[in-house]
């Protein structure tokens, strides 16, 4: 059954053009993750599916109903606000009560809700404070409390953890998942962190200037992206872009290479007609290029290590491959991200060799980066 | 019928909110005001017939010169009365602590706006009075003859405004008190790390979220300017010789004394003509400082 | 002299409202012991509503129109003129004629009558003259002018003396004109000032010329209190009692500007006469009291009135506000500055109320803020006249 | 808050603060001072001039006991009490709504009826003398304080309007929106979460409110003529005379009418709490 | 040099003890980041810092200088608020440019100071709109913008970067650091995010309940943490903690078991009297847990899969181990993370045995959880 259903969603602040055509279905009980670029328009789609900003053009449904012009209250969704929006008067339990106390529901009711979800959220003994006397994670915990006390059909999030520190963060996803679960309600979850999207989404959505970009489960984004926008989105540190042009094609197998790179071959979508020397951009994920000392043999890349960064058991280079032209990189200087998954003995200014992992690597086209490479395998569960 | 409110009750209820506020507002204020303007193109004593004159009234308006005095009074009133707004804020900011006494302090500074005009006229003119007044005896003590301010037709108008501004002030300050209990700490946290202080952390920081208050206060102090009767009436009935009049108190003297409703009114509507070009001006301030978010 | 069956609603239509504008305490006491008095005798309750005198100006146009009292207080002349004219006053000369008024009020009916009938009742009288304190005439050895050369030597001599020969206090606008009055009277006599009065004179007319003459000379002499804008009445009574001025023009109530120890002091003169063709005319206004056409017990009010006006009544009210009564049957005043006005008022050939309360209000405005300017910068006279002239073509439409 | 509190241990700072106020507050007061002094004098103190002297005969007594003997002003300050009461209340629920209605919806004439508000506000009140009267005439209102009432209501919901609607519209859009995802009617938003919010300045209001009709001696005049419905400001007139004004009772008057008005000030400062909307949102 | 000195620091909200004497000395042109848990006191001690809060004991020193009574503005620090708190009446440039105004400098250079960080951040174009129109992570970028303006000798960043999508902060990241560098300035930084606390610190400072847990290097914490709290802190998914007694010890080498664990051999840090059977806590964190389909052998643990959670490449499984006790787990029911850096084959309810990295075992306490293992080597770069 269709929960949730955006038909042709424009809105417009002024001459900004902030929603653009935003087509959506969403099937009772879903967990559907946003995601895009700060100020891609996700906190305005949620709004306005909210009923909170009226929108330019377009129709939302709620489970059938078309709750377009209907009241924010009539339309059974809850939100938590990405800046909390929570009560200053009002005491933790009164904020988190309200929406209930407004339905007249009973005071044993409301307690109990209210009880709950403090515990979920671990602030029952900060019940009696007020905002104020809240540090920010503590807020941002009261604004969800506030959304799961009522128990609403969709549920809007606005990154809502994105204030939490990571255990409470791990803590909290799960919990939302077994809330999601319990409930069955229809989540929409707005988040920047990739843990999430990955982990709690059956669907992704990433947007982009207000227009969404693809849609679809999260390993179906990650391993066959439709075009580089969302290939580059998803996954941190990002895939590395580099500009590459045509060698030769033969059948669905095309060969690229660059100066500074190391022809590689690359299975195509269909049979196309590559025009020898056109040119093309050939993503390669961090964690898909390994790296041996320089002189090692199958390096595709030779480079100079620029800097290392240590997160514990892993270990993320950026490397310099001199006159290698990546596309849209961090820094703009033909860096290459590495991500490997041990403590590499690898210091700055060692020239090393990458190689790449010849069945991960992605092929888009320069107009618009569509993804021209074939569908990667995703490992059934 | 439930769901007919549910689907229409996102324009029924500020309808309904609001209708008593307009209702009464029209039935009483808004009727009366046309009525007014009606009475301003007759001649009328008050209670006999009412004679169509059309535009007579304001046709000897345009060469009464008392008009023109009054006018020019009020322009001197509206000017000076704007001192009462940043007066009024200095004060609030003398006695917005919290040290015991304070409150106590605060409510003795609120008395100039209780006491009647009547009192506070009179004891201005006790100020003022040559010879026995406060300033002439202030003027004594340093061997100087105080002049008479409200035997002067240059000085009158500044006297009486001086003296109007005590209570205008305190209404100030009363205004400002309430807007100083809704500043954000946030905001005065972040500018004093951006190393705002003193008057820049006045300026910069704590006015613009005090510019609703001080657009209250700016309609507060301008009706007051325009409105203003009691003090000139109290304290020089308009004299000497009609030099301190302002137009509310022309109109007073118009329709009371003389027994000229028909002019009387002609003078409010062109006094309400001149306070409606300040209310548009003012509209659109507000409208502009709140689109910018302020 | 009511009915016997006290029944409530009746009770209340038989109830006697009156608004006064008293403001000495003790003649609102008399007011109310008097009401009481009736009350009894009558068994009629009469409520009395006291209201400040200026506010009373301004209610009276209203309650008149809207929500009229049985009886009220108000002033007799123009004042009374106006509203009769409008029909907002009863006609009482069945009361008058009933109780046979005419016979003790003598010149003052005048006062209430338009058209020959009448329209209130004279409740007391303020007779205007030059007021002195004695021993400050002794101290400095002044006399009392009687002619306005003897005016202008009592003015010199004051001023040699380093006090001021007449107090003067103009913010209320009044006293101005009534030293215009005055003058006037002197000098034109009274059928010329009430032709001016009610506009059939005009402000140019040259007959005006030597009062203003005259009054110019003793402003340039500076007779009168410097910055008399500034003061009130009371400010510049103060003067006199504190023997900075020699003279001041007023009614008697002028005595509550002395202390109780210095009021054997006070002493009443007339105006100096200016012009000894012109006959004996004084400045007298009259207060009285009314019967709204509106009211609701006309019968009752005019049981009240006549009550209220027997001559022991009225003489309680009268006595502490030091009035002067308009019966002539009342007796003798306590005050001997009251029984000085009964005696003057009876050599008086004719008596003015005084400006404001004589000439069209509107007219009085303007009349009254031209007096104070000329008082002030009395070179300015063309000016003021003509302005004073335009105003009463325009109120007569001449 | 602004200005920054002076730290509850800087005691001395503390003290030094409050005489340098107390300092502020004589030289405002000053006048003040006049007329209480006044209303110590006896009559012959005032007849006499001495208006800034110490008073050389003392009055108080009598003064103060003439205010209620030789006017009905118990009954007078009963009176006023019956018009303002209920006219404050009236005056802030009107306000209030009104107020939340411009500051909160968008709607064509919005700015219209706001101007007309404003507008009102600026209207000299004598000019509406006449048709008031006759309005109350009509409703059979007048001289009661009934009429009183309804004047009042609905001339200070012009000022308050003003002012209730500034103070709303200073809140964080973000706090209503959540209201209304919440499913709060718009009444429920502007009980549970507007008006706790601007609380300070709906004391302030009802200060100001309270103030002004208690003061208004005019509209007494127009609409009442029985002293079973005048209110206090008519016992204070009755103290001046046509002739003589004795300025010792009416400072005296004028000092016990000011009373219940700074109480009121003094008690609704309770109200005046800062920072209530801190924490409310992340901006 | 000494930049920051922190002595004895304690500030209390009323009966509420937010800071407990911290002590923390921080050297000149260091990067200190602060993590700890939601609520610990991280923003109550950059504002202490700041001088936004007054402290209820200690002393706060800038370059020397006891600035304890000192206004902020004289500090010489800037600081980006949890809250943002821009003005809401001045435009994004008006904003940025706030401090230097303040500061008289001229215009021109407050014009470039401004587009620079404009540049830096991203938001160039969004200069002439006001707060209210941004959206949350152009906001935040004001109020970092606001704070780099200034260039001040110290700045506090709390969660600079949480509303933030990935790429932009992985990008951010980059850019702090650089102008770290560049500036020369102490930085001190609260964050909830592992990657940018390993990745950017010189040191890193645990907070706990208001008290220092610990200061270190990334590598430090991360491999040698004191005690149970920051090894369950730092690294995500979290270190799992298990339930264990004393089997034997001889010299340096104890040996530990529980029921459904084999025996394990963990270095001491120095030979300790631990009796038998006394109950311990065995720490290993889920990237040094290899899996193998039960059966396999060398499985250390027992236990059935959960929940797989795919990360595009990485795979996150929690597996219950029976009865196996576990500490303060994420859900309390002896569940066991594993994190894998491939596309695991493992699927729920498959049984699974765990093979724990010997070399990477920690022991901790019971009574306060002080770490009793042989410290981790560091790899050097
Ligand atoms: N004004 C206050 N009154 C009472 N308690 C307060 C006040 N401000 C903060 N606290 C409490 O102090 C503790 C520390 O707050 P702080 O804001 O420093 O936390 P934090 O470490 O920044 O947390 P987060 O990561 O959630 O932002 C919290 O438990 C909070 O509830
Ligand atoms: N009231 C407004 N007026 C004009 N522009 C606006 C307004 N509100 C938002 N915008 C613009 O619309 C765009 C989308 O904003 P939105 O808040 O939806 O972004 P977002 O995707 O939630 O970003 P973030 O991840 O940073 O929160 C932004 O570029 C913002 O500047
Ligand atoms: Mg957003
Ligand atoms: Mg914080």
């Amino acid at each position: 059954m269709t929960s949730l259903e955006l038909r042709e969603i424009n809105k417009n602040y002024g001459a900004y053009h902030a929603l653009r055509g935003i087509d959506l279905s969403v099937a009772q009980g879903e967990f559907i993750v946003m995601v895009g670029p700060s100020g891609c328009g996700k906190s305005t789609l949620l709004k306005s599916i909210a009923g909170l900003e009226q929108i330019s053009s377009g129709q939302i449904l709620i489970n059938g109903r078309d709750v377009s012009r209907q009241e924010p209250g009539d339309r059974g969704i809850a939100m938590v606000f990405q800046s909390y929006a929570l009560y200053p008067h009002m005491t933790v339990a009164e904020n988190m009560g309200f929406g209930l106390r407004m339905a007249k529901r009973p005071k044993a009711e409301i307690e109990a809700a209210v009880a709950r979800a403090a515990k979920i959220l671990r602030i029952t003994d900060q019940l009696d404070k007020r905002p104020k006397q809240l540090s920010g994670g503590q807020r941002q915990r009261v604004a969800i409390g506030r959304a799961i006390t009522r128990s609403p059909e969709v549920f809007l999030f606005d990154e809502p953890l994105s204030n939490l520190d990571a255990a409470l963060r791990t803590q909290m996803r799960v919990e939302l998942s077994s809330l999601h679960a319990e409930l069955g309600a229809t989540m929409v979850y707005v988040t920047h962190d990739q843990v999430e999207a990955m982990t709690m989404a059956s669907r992704i959505v990433v947007l982009n200037q207000g227009v969404i970009e693809q849609v679809g489960s999260p390993l179906e984004l990650y391993r066959n992206p439709d075009n580089l926008f969302v290939a580059g989105f998803l996954g941190a540190p990002r895939m590395n872009f580099l500009g590459v042009t045509v060698d030769a094609v033969s059948g669905r197998n095309v060969t690229v290479s660059a100066p500074g790179l190391v022809p590689v071959t690359v299975e195509l979508a269909e049979a196309a007609a590559l025009p020898k020397g056109a040119g093309l951009t050939l993503g390669v994920r961090p964690e898909n290029i390994s790296m041996v000392a320089d002189g090692g043999e199958g390096g595709a890349i030779h480079g100079q290590v620029r800097l290392v960064e240590h997160l514990g058991r892993e270990t993320i280079l950026y490397v310099d491959a001199g006159n290698l032209r990546t596309i849209a990189s961090e820094s703009g200087t033909g860096n290459i991200t590495v991500q490997l998954s041990y403590v590499a003995p690898f210091g700055p200014e060692q020239n090393v060799a990458l190689k790449l992992d010849a069945r991960e690597l992605y092929l888009f086209s320069s107009d618009g980066g569509r993804t021209l490479s074939a569908r990667k395998t995703i490992l059934d569960r | 019928m439930q769901t007919l409110w549910r689907r229409q009750r996102w324009w029924l209820t500020p309808t309904l909110l609001i209708a008593p506020a307009i209702l009464l507002f029209s039935v009483v204020i808004l009727l009366s005001a046309v009525r007014s303007v009606w009475i301003s193109l007759h001649e009328w004593d008050g209670f006999g017939p009412m004679v169509w004159v059309g535009l007579g009234n304001y046709v000897e308006l345009y060469s009464d010169p008392q008009f023109y005095v009054s006018l020019k009074n009020n322009l001197i009133w509206l000017v000076m009365f704007m001192a009462a707004p940043p007066i009024g804020l200095a004060i609030a900011l003398l006695v917005n602590q919290k040290i015991a006494g304070m409150r106590f302090l605060k409510s003795l500074f609120f008395i100039p706006l209780v006491l009647a005009s009547v009192t506070v006229g009179v004891v201005f003119t006790w100020v003022y009075t040559p010879e026995f007044g406060l300033l002439a005896l202030i003027f004594r003590a340093f061997g100087a003859t105080a002049p008479a301010v409200l035997s002067d037709e240059h000085f009158v108008t500044f006297a009486i405004v001086i003296a109007a501004l005590w209570p205008q002030v305190t209404f100030c300050m009363v205004l400002y008190l309430a807007g100083l209990n809704n500043l954000s700490e946030e905001l005065i946290g972040a500018g004093r790390v951006d190393g705002a202080r003193g008057w820049n952390m006045l300026w910069h920081i704590v006015l613009p979220q005090l510019t609703q208050v001080t657009f209250i206060a700016i309609a507060v102090t301008v009706v007051g300017a325009l409105r203003s009767f009691d003090m000139v009436s109290v304290m020089t009935s308009g004299g000497p010789f009609g030099s301190s009049s302002v137009l509310a108190y022309q109109m007073f003297e118009q329709s009371i004394f003389s027994y000229r409703f028909g002019y009387g009114a002609a003078i409010a509507s062109v006094l309400f003509v001149i306070m409606a070009v300040f209310i548009v001006w003012y509209l659109s301030r507000i409208i502009r400082t709140e689109e910018r978010g302020g | 002299a009511v009915g016997s069956f006290p029944i409530p609603a009746i009770a209340e239509a038989q109830e006697v409202t009156m608004i006064s504008d008293e403001n000495n305490a003790a003649a609102l006491d008399a007011l109310r012991a008097i009401a009481a008095g009736f009350s009894k005798e009558a068994s009629v309750k009469v409520v009395i509503n006291n209201m400040d005198h200026e506010a009373h100006k301004t209610a009276i146009r209203n309650y008149l129109v809207a929500g009229a009292p049985d009886v009220c207080s108000w002033f007799s002349g123009n004042r009374m003129r106006a509203f009769v004219k409008r029909g907002l006053f009863d006609d009482i000369s069945d009361l008058v004629e009933k109780e046979k008024y005419k016979d003790v009020l003598g010149a003052t009916i005048g006062a209430v009558t338009e058209d020959g009938k009448q329209y209130g009742l004279p409740t007391g009288g303020t007779l205007w003259g030059m007021f002195y304190r004695k021993d400050v005439f002794e101290q400095y050895g002044l006399t009392v002018p009687k002619t306005a050369e003897e005016f202008l030597a009592y003015g010199d001599k004051c001023k040699a003396a380093g006090i001021t020969p007449v107090a003067m206090g103009t913010k209320e606008l009044w006293p101005a004109a009534g030293w215009f009055d005055q003058m006037n009277l002197r000098i034109n006599g009274l059928d010329k000032h009430m032709a001016l009065m009610n506009g059939e004179m005009s402000y140019l007319d040259p007959a005006l010329t030597p009062v203003f003459d005259q009054w110019e000379a003793m402003i340039s002499k500076g007779f009168f209190t410097p910055n008399h804008t500034s003061f009130g009445w009371q400010e510049a009574a103060a003067l006199l009692a504190q023997k900075k001025a020699g003279m001041m023009n007023l009614g008697a109530f002028l005595r509550s500007a002395f202390t109780e120890a210095d009021l054997p002091q006070l002493a009443y003169a007339t105006f100096p006469v200016l012009d000894a063709k012109v006959g004996h005319f004084e400045e007298f206004s009259v207060n009285s009291i009314h019967i709204p056409a509106k009211a609701k017990n006309k019968q009752g009010a005019r049981e009240f009135l006549a009550y209220f006006y027997r001559p022991e009544n009225l003489a309680t009210y009268l006595e502490p506000g030091g009035n002067v009564p308009p019966r002539n049957d009342l007796p003798a005043s306590k005050d001997p500055l009251v029984n000085i006005a009964v005696e003057t008022m009876k050599t008086v050939q004719g008596t003015s109320q005084y400006y404001d309360r004589d000439s069209d209000p509107d007219m009085a405005q303007a009349g009254l803020v031209g007096f104070q300017e000329f008082m002030a910068k009395p070179d300015r006279r063309k000016a003021i006249l003509t302005r004073l002239e335009g105003t009463r073509k325009r109120i007569y439409k001449i | 808050m602004y200005p920054r509190p002076i730290p509850e241990t800087a005691v001395w700072q503390r003290r030094i603060y409050l005489l340098a106020v107390v300092v502020v507050l004589i030289l405002w007061l000053c006048p003040l001072f006049a007329i209480i002094l006044t209303s110590f004098r006896t009559t012959e103190d005032v007849m006499g001039g001495n208006l800034w002297g110490w008073p050389t005969g003392i009055g108080v007594i009598d003064n103060y006991t003439d205010v209620f003997t030789q006017t009905p002003m118990a009954r007078y300050f009963l009176n006023s009490l019956i018009i303002t009461i209920p006219s404050v209340i009236g005056v802030l629920v009107m306000s209030t709504l009104a107020g939340y209605v411009l500051s909160r919806y968008r709607f064509r004439g919005n700015m219209l009826i706001f101007a007309l508000f404003v507008g009102g506000n600026f209207l000299p009140h004598q000019i509406m003398m006449i048709p008031v009267r006759d309005l109350m005439v009509q409703l059979d209102l007048i001289d009661t304080t009934a009429a009183l009432i309804i004047f009042h209501v609905a001339f200070q919901t012009g000022f308050a309007t003003l002012f209730m609607r500034n103070f709303i519209a200073a809140l964080p859009d973000e706090l209503f929106q959540a209201a209304r995802a919440e499913g709060a009617s718009p009444f429920q938003t502007l009980v549970h979460v507007a008006i706790p919010l601007v609380r300070p300045a709906l004391a302030a209001l009802a200060i100001l409110i309270f103030t002004f009709i208690w003061n208004d001696y005019f509209w007494a005049v127009v609409l009442t003529v029985s002293d079973s419905v005048k209110p206090v400001t008519a016992g204070l007139a009755n103290l001046r005379g046509e002739w003589v004004s004795a300025w010792n009772l009416i400072s005296a008057g004028t000092i016990v009418v000011a009373v219940p008005p700074v109480v009121m000030f003094f008690l609704m400062q309770r109200h005046f709490i800062a920072g209530l909307t801190m924490g409310a949102v992340k901006g």
